[in-house]
């Protein structure tokens, strides 16, 4: 009977495999890395070079159904009109690393200038962007990192470290530097969410914090309904909690609505990284009192002229290099290629009104 | 039905026309480059679809495939994560998908369950074990030389190694489906399962194989899609298990079991990969391309049941039929 | 009462594919009356009850209602014009009680259309006081014996008051006291003025019940006439066409050994110590009635069922319990009761349909040898004189009776040693019939032990040289050729005797 | 049987026969309610808050919606069918009411507008499935991407806000009566209506009749299709208006609301005891396995445990509810059987 035959392939396949010996982690981790950042770098940049007209660049999303998201890309397109390129946005429609390779592997084919990607897995998007960067196209991610070496630049929306603390810093600066707190965060694996969540531990390890104790960090998987009842759950399961940090735009609406129609609207204090439309009725109903994001209208502007650098030639993405962004200004090439937009904004009651994003 | 009507021409036919029609329309579309992403980007959902095909020729399904993907590459994840050799990893996550199927089959011929029920119970415990053994953790850097195998072009082609392999198994199935004696079985079951077990067909024993069968696929596939992206996650492959039914639906599989050929099959992956593949190319939005998904999938099983409708014998036939099925 | 039957049919005709199951059929109900429909099995009994019932729709002629033509466009259209059907095979929804399965639709109602659930139990139990039926009327109609089945079906025809009722075989799986008690209820409900078409292969019945007969012959109407002045053999000839000897061409062939030996065969809840044992060249009839279990005992023989306990031998080797593949191995064949579901797989062709049972010996390597499917189905096909096509045609446009060749030689071709028919002419025509019967007396002349369960009474006592009895699962009689008769064999079978 | 000669002593088996069978389908919703008091008893006694009166009541809130999405799909499910499509229609019609009352649009019309839209695409499948005879699940797995496509094509990346919303509409997601919220409420009575419909009326059992056996219930004159399309009728409004409430309870929406709750609202249904293969169950029980799975999320947030173990463990009472209605149903077969020869 053949398919017996099928899964005995597979398996001698396998175990042909196995017979070769063994490759571990720690043979592979120990071995010298992969060769570093691509050639691209190595050309000498032309800080005066003009802006080459008609650019083709292209914004690959989380996914296309994030509103966040959509406003970064909507003001990178805007941008790319101010210096007569030519911007898309495309994207899948579940935020997941294979279905964002697709969509790299057609941008590729279609012989764009750069691709400008928020990455759902950094290291999953790694070998079609290398691809990619074969063929000449110039890789920008933003919002969420790829891995370094795959591509040109990091559009950062606010440095990582100064994210981290400063929410710490907010919450701490609420409840008085005292009591049992938690965090409630997008997926495990989004990486601009882990490194700020690590400064977010290492702040709380100074001697001030010594009264307030991290007892839970959730995941609300960037899923409305799922952060709504993950925030339901921490409350239960937590009855002191004084404290909530969700630093994602989802997270942290979804735990204010639930807090506002709940009994622990004034008894637990929230915070995170929120957009000022989302946030405003919580705002005014005072289940928040302060939360911080930048404007992402910028960080789409800014990711959009970093792009057009690239592509031009001012700029290869080498520490130190610096390009002109329109309206905001001059910006300088941190270490690994991070361009950090600038400080976290903090929104309260009155200031809320002056915003609309 | 008549030759000329059959739905698995009629599908390859669909095929010739979309990619003639993307040749013309799109330059980009028809260069080795592009193919050869557009075919390794389905190389997991063909490989599954090779052993659903066996399956829902049998008047079963198995809707956990997807979930066995994840669990295998979770299991990569972890252990490759826990410092094992990943030659030992692969057939430890290809056993597990092999023993996944087994808990499926025996709960499907033992219990005498509907394939249905059961699979999406294990499509939810399948995906939940995933989660567990590897939460929602990332794992990456994978050897090389076993990333390579899965990315890389066999050598003087533009055929990506996945999908040498997949021509490789497509031809073996082809052969046991068309050709043996197990094959006959299997249409045999999926016609009139009575019938066949009264011929003397061990029927539960071939299913719970098939069944074994399709988890270990799955499993394999799993390894593929881990290597490929470079990248072991719990959510790997998430919802693709409907990807691949719609493909052997498309491809003229009768959900009812008993018909249905590979080729028909194969060229149903491919018509959604390269439709997919050139509505991508020429930027139509994500939810268009699902809305055309979906209007495959109904158009594919309802024009052959308009056309049987619309005779009167068939009718009877087809109404008995549609009646009997599903009961216990 | 109006001269126009109550129910009639005018010169209908159906067919099905290449089947013509009705051709120019005629029948008149009239109030008051019951009306037998004699026929030989596959004459197109059935498909006329299904056709009075707004099941199928003629393909020329109609269907009068008090002398007026109307067209049921379904079993609705007919239930509410007054046509009560009891078909062959009961019809109940296991999962809902027997009250819910007798008054589906009619449920009597309480204020706002609710179901007055009292009411229905209660006149769920005034029905069965009628039929003298002890069954609670609450209980689900999963696991009712077909004998109880039967008896909800005819409440629920009864119940409905109907004009014309319509009883296909309804006393095939009941005994001798339930047959009287139903034929008291239906007589009650002639004198109401009340139509009766009545189906029973009990001659007896026919004589008992009813006033007029029309005989079905092939689909054809042969006769219409009064009852009186019939006799039996009037009747038989009728519904035959020829004289009786010549259906059944049964020769006398040498009993050798021993090939099929069944021990104490038990499958709890369905048969019960069941031995016997049938010898080369013998031809054995089970007989007994719809639901005695002897269906069940084959199934249990060839693996398809398990036994619970007791053994089976073929040529002296033991068979495991539930192994078809191992029965088929030792050299048993079986010709299952249901063609369309166990006999023949109905989408595949003729050639593939006969090579199912061979596909090991078909290999050549690793696959099927197209050449040796093709030459096993024609070699066969000849033998039995199959009318067909092609070989790759579907089976499913043959007749019933070339259907039953199909099976025949799918069984025949892996050369056994015992084969087991399970009614082997039902639903085939006359001519078929006769063949079929003259293929097993020349297999039994060439020392193939048959078994051969059939309902057909005419034919277990034209064929076998040996009558076991089944009733309510045991083996009640064993009668020899000479001691078999129509009254004996009744007699075990209804367990009058017992 | 020999029934006509001994009435009196027929009976008693016959009625502990009936007795049997239904201590064993109670037995199913009666497990569900053990199960969940033993969870929700152990999960207290872990940790006091759960049962505090914010801890029920946010249950409630949590299964009122996937109660409601299960007592329509357990109508489906009745007949033999299934309803892949629920989850994306709930996103439709949460999405499309959204923008209506965000641009102005009244409360009682948007409520409309939303079981409107749930019907045109209960419509949809039922036809398919009983004019067309294709199979159930392929046409409404084929019905969920087009409806999801069309939502997303909607929505395109844009967002509804609480703050854009009529407060009356927010104030009936998180409102209550009395200390008992109006969602649960508002499913509670719309579960005892369908309940005691099926149960009650004559067109209520054709349901039951239809997946217990189509042929019998063709045979006995019950109009087949048009009960199955009322059944996927009666799915698509209440996903309508479960897009509606979803909107009144989580304010915000995206396009991708209920996204992947098909599998969740199937599973409530077959753990609930509501046959996939048609003719038993309740919307009781239905309503039960919805609120049994839903407490089992909170409680394992509750105890702490890592909530990654829950979707294994809805699979695994699917799988185990039904295993145990099959093992169940055969020995109940078994018994009968031998009562009925032996009696």
């Amino acid at each position: 009977m053949t398919p017996t035959r099928l899964t005995a392939v597979t398996a001698l396949l396998a175990l042909g495999v196995a017979a070769c010996g063994g490759t571990t982690k720690s043979s592979v981790t120990s071995a010298p890395a992969p060769a570093p950042a691509s050639s691209s770098a190595a050309a000498k940049a032309d800080p005066n070079a003009p802006i080459k007209q008609g650019l083709k660049i292209a914004f690959l999303p989380k996914q296309i159904n994030n509103p966040y998201e959509t406003i970064v890309d909507n003001a990178g397109i805007e941008a790319a009109k101010e210096y007569g390129g030519e911007a898309k946005e495309v994207g899948p429609s579940d935020a997941s690393a294979s279905s964002q390779i697709s969509y790299i592997n057609t941008l590729t084919q279609q012989g764009h200038d750069a691709i400008l990607i928020a990455a759902n897995d950094a290291n999953a998007v790694c070998g079609p962007l290398q691809q990619a960067r074969d063929k000449g196209i110039k890789i920008v991610s933003y919002d969420s990192d790829a891995s370094p070496e795959c591509r040109d630049l990091f559009i950062n929306q606010a440095s990582s470290e100064e994210v981290g603390r400063s929410q710490v810093k907010l919450l701490a600066g609420m409840i008085g530097n005292k009591g049992e707190i938690a965090i409630l965060s997008a997926t495990a694996n989004a990486t601009n969410q882990n490194t700020w969540i690590e400064f977010m531990k290492d702040e709380l390890g100074k001697p001030e914090y010594k009264d307030m104790k991290l007892v839970k960090v959730a995941y609300g998987d960037d899923d409305d309904q799922k952060s709504f009842t993950q925030t339901q759950g921490l409350l239960q399961a937590y009855p002191n909690l004084k404290g909530i940090i969700s630093p994602t735009t989802v997270g942290v609406s979804a735990a204010a609505r639930y807090i506002s129609g709940s009994k622990y609207k004034g008894k637990v204090t929230l915070t995170g990284l929120g957009t000022p439309n989302q946030m405003r009725q919580f705002v005014k109903d005072k289940t928040v009192e302060k939360f911080a994001l930048w404007n992402p209208k910028d960080l789409g502007y800014l990711a959009s002229y970093a792009a057009a650098a690239l592509v031009s030639g001012q700029i290869t993405g080498a520490e130190g290099e610096t390009f002109k962004a329109g309206k905001l200004g001059e910006r300088t090439i941190g270490k690994q290629g991070e361009v950090i937009l600038g400080p976290p904004f903090t929104f309260d009651a009155a200031n809320i009104d002056q915003f609309d994003f | 039905m008549a030759k000329v009507l059959r739905w698995d021409v009629m599908v390859g036919v669909l095929l010739i026309v979309v990619f003639g029609y993307g040749s013309l329309t799109s330059p980009s579309f028809a260069t080795a480059g592009n193919l050869s992403f557009a075919l390794s980007d389905l190389g997991e959902i063909a490989l599954i679809a090779l052993a659903m095909t066996m399956l829902v020729v049998a008047a079963e399904v198995d809707l956990s495939v997807a979930s066995v993907l994840g669990l295998s590459s979770a299991l990569v994840g972890s252990l490759w994560d826990a410092g094992l050799a990943i030659e030992t990893i692969i057939p430890i996550a290809v056993l597990a998908g092999a023993l996944c199927g087994l808990v499926n089959g025996l709960l499907v011929t033992r219990l005498g369950l509907p394939s249905l029920a059961v699979t999406i119970g294990t499509l939810a415990l399948y995906r939940g074990l995933a989660y567990v053994v590897l939460g929602d953790r990332a794992v990456a850097q994978f050897p090389p030389q076993f990333v390579s195998l899965a990315v890389d072009d066999v050598p003087g082609t533009p055929i990506p190694y996945p999908v040498a392999l997949f021509v490789l198994l497509a031809a073996i199935v082809g052969v046991v489906l068309h050709a043996t004696g197990f094959g006959r079985s299997l249409y045999a079951i999926g016609a009139q399962e009575q019938a066949a077990f009264f011929a003397g067909i061990r029927v539960k024993r071939i299913k719970l194989l098939l069944f074994v069968v399709s988890g270990t696929v799955a499993a394999f596939a799993g390894v593929v899609f881990t290597l490929r992206y470079g990248s072991a996650r719990a959510d790997n492959g998430l919802g693709i298990e409907l990807a691949v039914i719609a493909a052997v639906l498309l491809g003229g599989v009768d959900f009812d079991g008993g018909k249905g050929t590979l080729g028909g099959v194969i060229a149903g992956v491919l018509l959604i990969g390269l439709l997919r593949n050139l509505l991508m190319l020429g930027d139509v939005s994500t939810e268009i391309q699902s809305i055309v998904t979906g209007l495959l999938l109904i158009v594919s099983v309802l024009t052959p049941r308009l056309v049987s409708l619309a005779k009167p014998a068939a009718l009877l036939r087809a109404t008995s039929r549609a009646n009997l099925k599903g009961s216990p | 009462m109006s001269d126009a039957p109550a129910l009639a049919l005018s010169n209908v005709s159906k067919s099905f594919g290449a089947v013509r199951a009705l051709r120019d059929v005629s029948l008149e109900l009239f109030a008051g009356e019951a009306h037998a429909l004699a026929g030989e099995n596959g004459a197109g009994k059935s498909t006329l009850v299904k056709t009075l019932a707004g099941v199928h729709r003629p393909d020329s002629g109609q269907v009068l209602l008090n002398g007026e033509p109307v067209v049921f466009a379904g079993p609705a259209d007919a239930q509410q014009a007054g046509v009560a059907v009891i078909y062959q095979e009961p019809t109940l929804f296991p999962d809902l009680s027997v009250a819910e399965n007798i008054f589906m639709g009619r449920q009597p109602r309480r204020s706002l259309g609710r179901i007055d659930r009292k009411a229905m139990h209660d006149a769920t139990r005034e029905l069965f006081g009628r039929l003298g039926v002890a069954l609670d009327p609450e209980q689900p109609s999963r696991g009712l014996s077909i004998a109880d089945q039967q008896l909800v079906e005819i409440a629920k025809a009864i119940s409905r008051d109907a004009r014309v009722l319509v009883m296909d075989e309804p006393t095939a799986a009941l005994s001798g006291n339930e047959v009287a008690r139903l034929f008291s209820v239906v007589e009650a409900l002639r004198e109401h003025g009340c139509a009766i078409l009545f189906i029973s292969h009990r001659l007896d019945e026919i004589f008992e019940l009813c006033q007029r007969v029309t005989t079905l012959r092939d689909g054809e109407w042969i006769a219409s006439e009064p009852v009186s002045g019939l006799t039996h053999d009037d009747l038989v000839r009728r519904m035959v066409g020829r004289e009786l000897g010549t259906l059944y061409p049964k020769q006398d062939a040498e009993v050798g050994e021993v090939a099929l030996q069944v021990e104490r065969l038990t499958r709890e809840g369905v048969f019960t110590d069941v031995s016997f044992e049938v010898r080369r060249g013998e031809i054995v009839a089970l007989a007994g009635l719809v639901g005695a279990g002897r269906s069940e005992v084959a199934r249990a023989i060839f693996g398809v069922d398990r036994w619970d306990a007791g053994a089976v031998s073929v040529d002296g080797v033991r068979l495991p319990a539930g192994s078809p593949t191992a029965a088929m191995g030792a050299g048993l064949a079986l010709v299952p009761e249901d063609r369309r579901q166990q006999g023949l797989v109905m989408e595949l062709s003729i050639e593939r349909n006969i090579g199912l049972t061979g596909l090991r010996d078909l290999r050549k390597g690793v696959t099927i040898s197209r050449k040796a499917e093709r030459d096993r189905a024609k070699d066969w096909a000849v033998r039995l004189r199959l009318k067909f096509a092609r070989l790759s045609d579907g089976v499913g446009v043959l007749s019933g009776g070339n259907q039953q060749k199909v099976v025949l030689a799918k069984w025949l071709a892996t050369g056994p040693s015992v084969l087991i028919v399970d009614e082997p002419t039902r639903g085939i025509d006359v001519g078929t019939k006769a063949e079929v019967h003259r293929l097993l007396s020349e297999l039994a002349g060439q020392g193939i032990a048959v078994l051969m369960i059939s309902s057909d009474l005419p034919e277990v006592l034209g064929m076998a040289d040996r009558v076991l009895v089944m009733h309510e699962g045991r083996l009640t009689a064993e009668l020899s050729r000479a001691e078999a008769t129509e009254e004996s064999v009744m007699t075990a079978a209804t367990g009058r005797a017992a | 049987m020999t029934t006509a000669t001994a009435p009196p002593e027929q009976v008693s088996p016959a009625r502990s026969a009936r007795n049997l069978v239904d201590l064993v389908f109670r037995a199913r919703e009666l497990s569900l309610v053990i199960a969940l008091a033993v969870l929700v008893g152990v999960t207290a006694g872990v940790n006091g808050n759960f049962l505090s009166s914010q801890g029920v009541q946010d249950i409630l809130l949590n299964t009122s919606i996937l109660a409601l999405l299960a007592v329509g799909q357990s109508m489906v499910v009745i007949t033999r069918n299934l309803d892949l499509s629920v989850g994306s229609v709930v996103g439709l019609v949460a999405f499309v009411t959204g923008d209506f009352l965000a641009s102005g649009g009244g409360i009682v019309p948007a409520v409309l507008l939303g079981i409107a839209i749930g019907a045109g695409c209960g419509l949809l499948n039922g036809l398919l499935v009983s004019f067309c005879r294709v199979p159930a699940l392929v046409v409404t797995l084929g019905t969920l991407y087009v409806i999801q496509g069309v939502d997303h094509y909607i929505a395109h990346g844009r967002q509804i806000n609480a703050v854009n919303l009529p407060p009356g509409l927010l104030s009936l997601g998180n409102g209550s009566v009395l200390g008992v919220p109006y969602l649960p409420l508002i499913t509670l009575v719309i579960m005892l209506a369908i309940g005691y419909y099926l149960r009650s009326y004559a067109s209520g059992r054709e349901y039951y009749a239809i997946g217990s056996s189509p042929e019998a219930a063709r045979l006995a004159g019950v109009p087949v299709r048009r009960r199955i399309l009322t059944a996927y009728l009666v799915s698509g409004c209440l996903a309508g208006l479960a897009g509606v409430l979803w909107l009144a309870r989580f304010g915000t929406v995206i396009a991708d609301s209920a996204h992947g709750w098909e599998l969740l609202v199937v599973s409530a249904v077959v753990v609930g005891g509501v046959a996939i293969t048609g003719g038993v169950g309740s919307v009781y029980g239905a309503a039960l396995g919805a609120l049994l799975l839903t407490t089992i999320g909170s409680a394992l947030v509750v105890l702490r445990v890592n909530s990654f173990w829950q979707q294994a463990i809805t699979g695994a009472l699917l799988l185990l509810a039904i295993s145990v209605d099959r093992v169940l149903a055969l020995r109940v077969a078994r018994l009968l059987r031998n009562r009925s020869r032996h009696g």
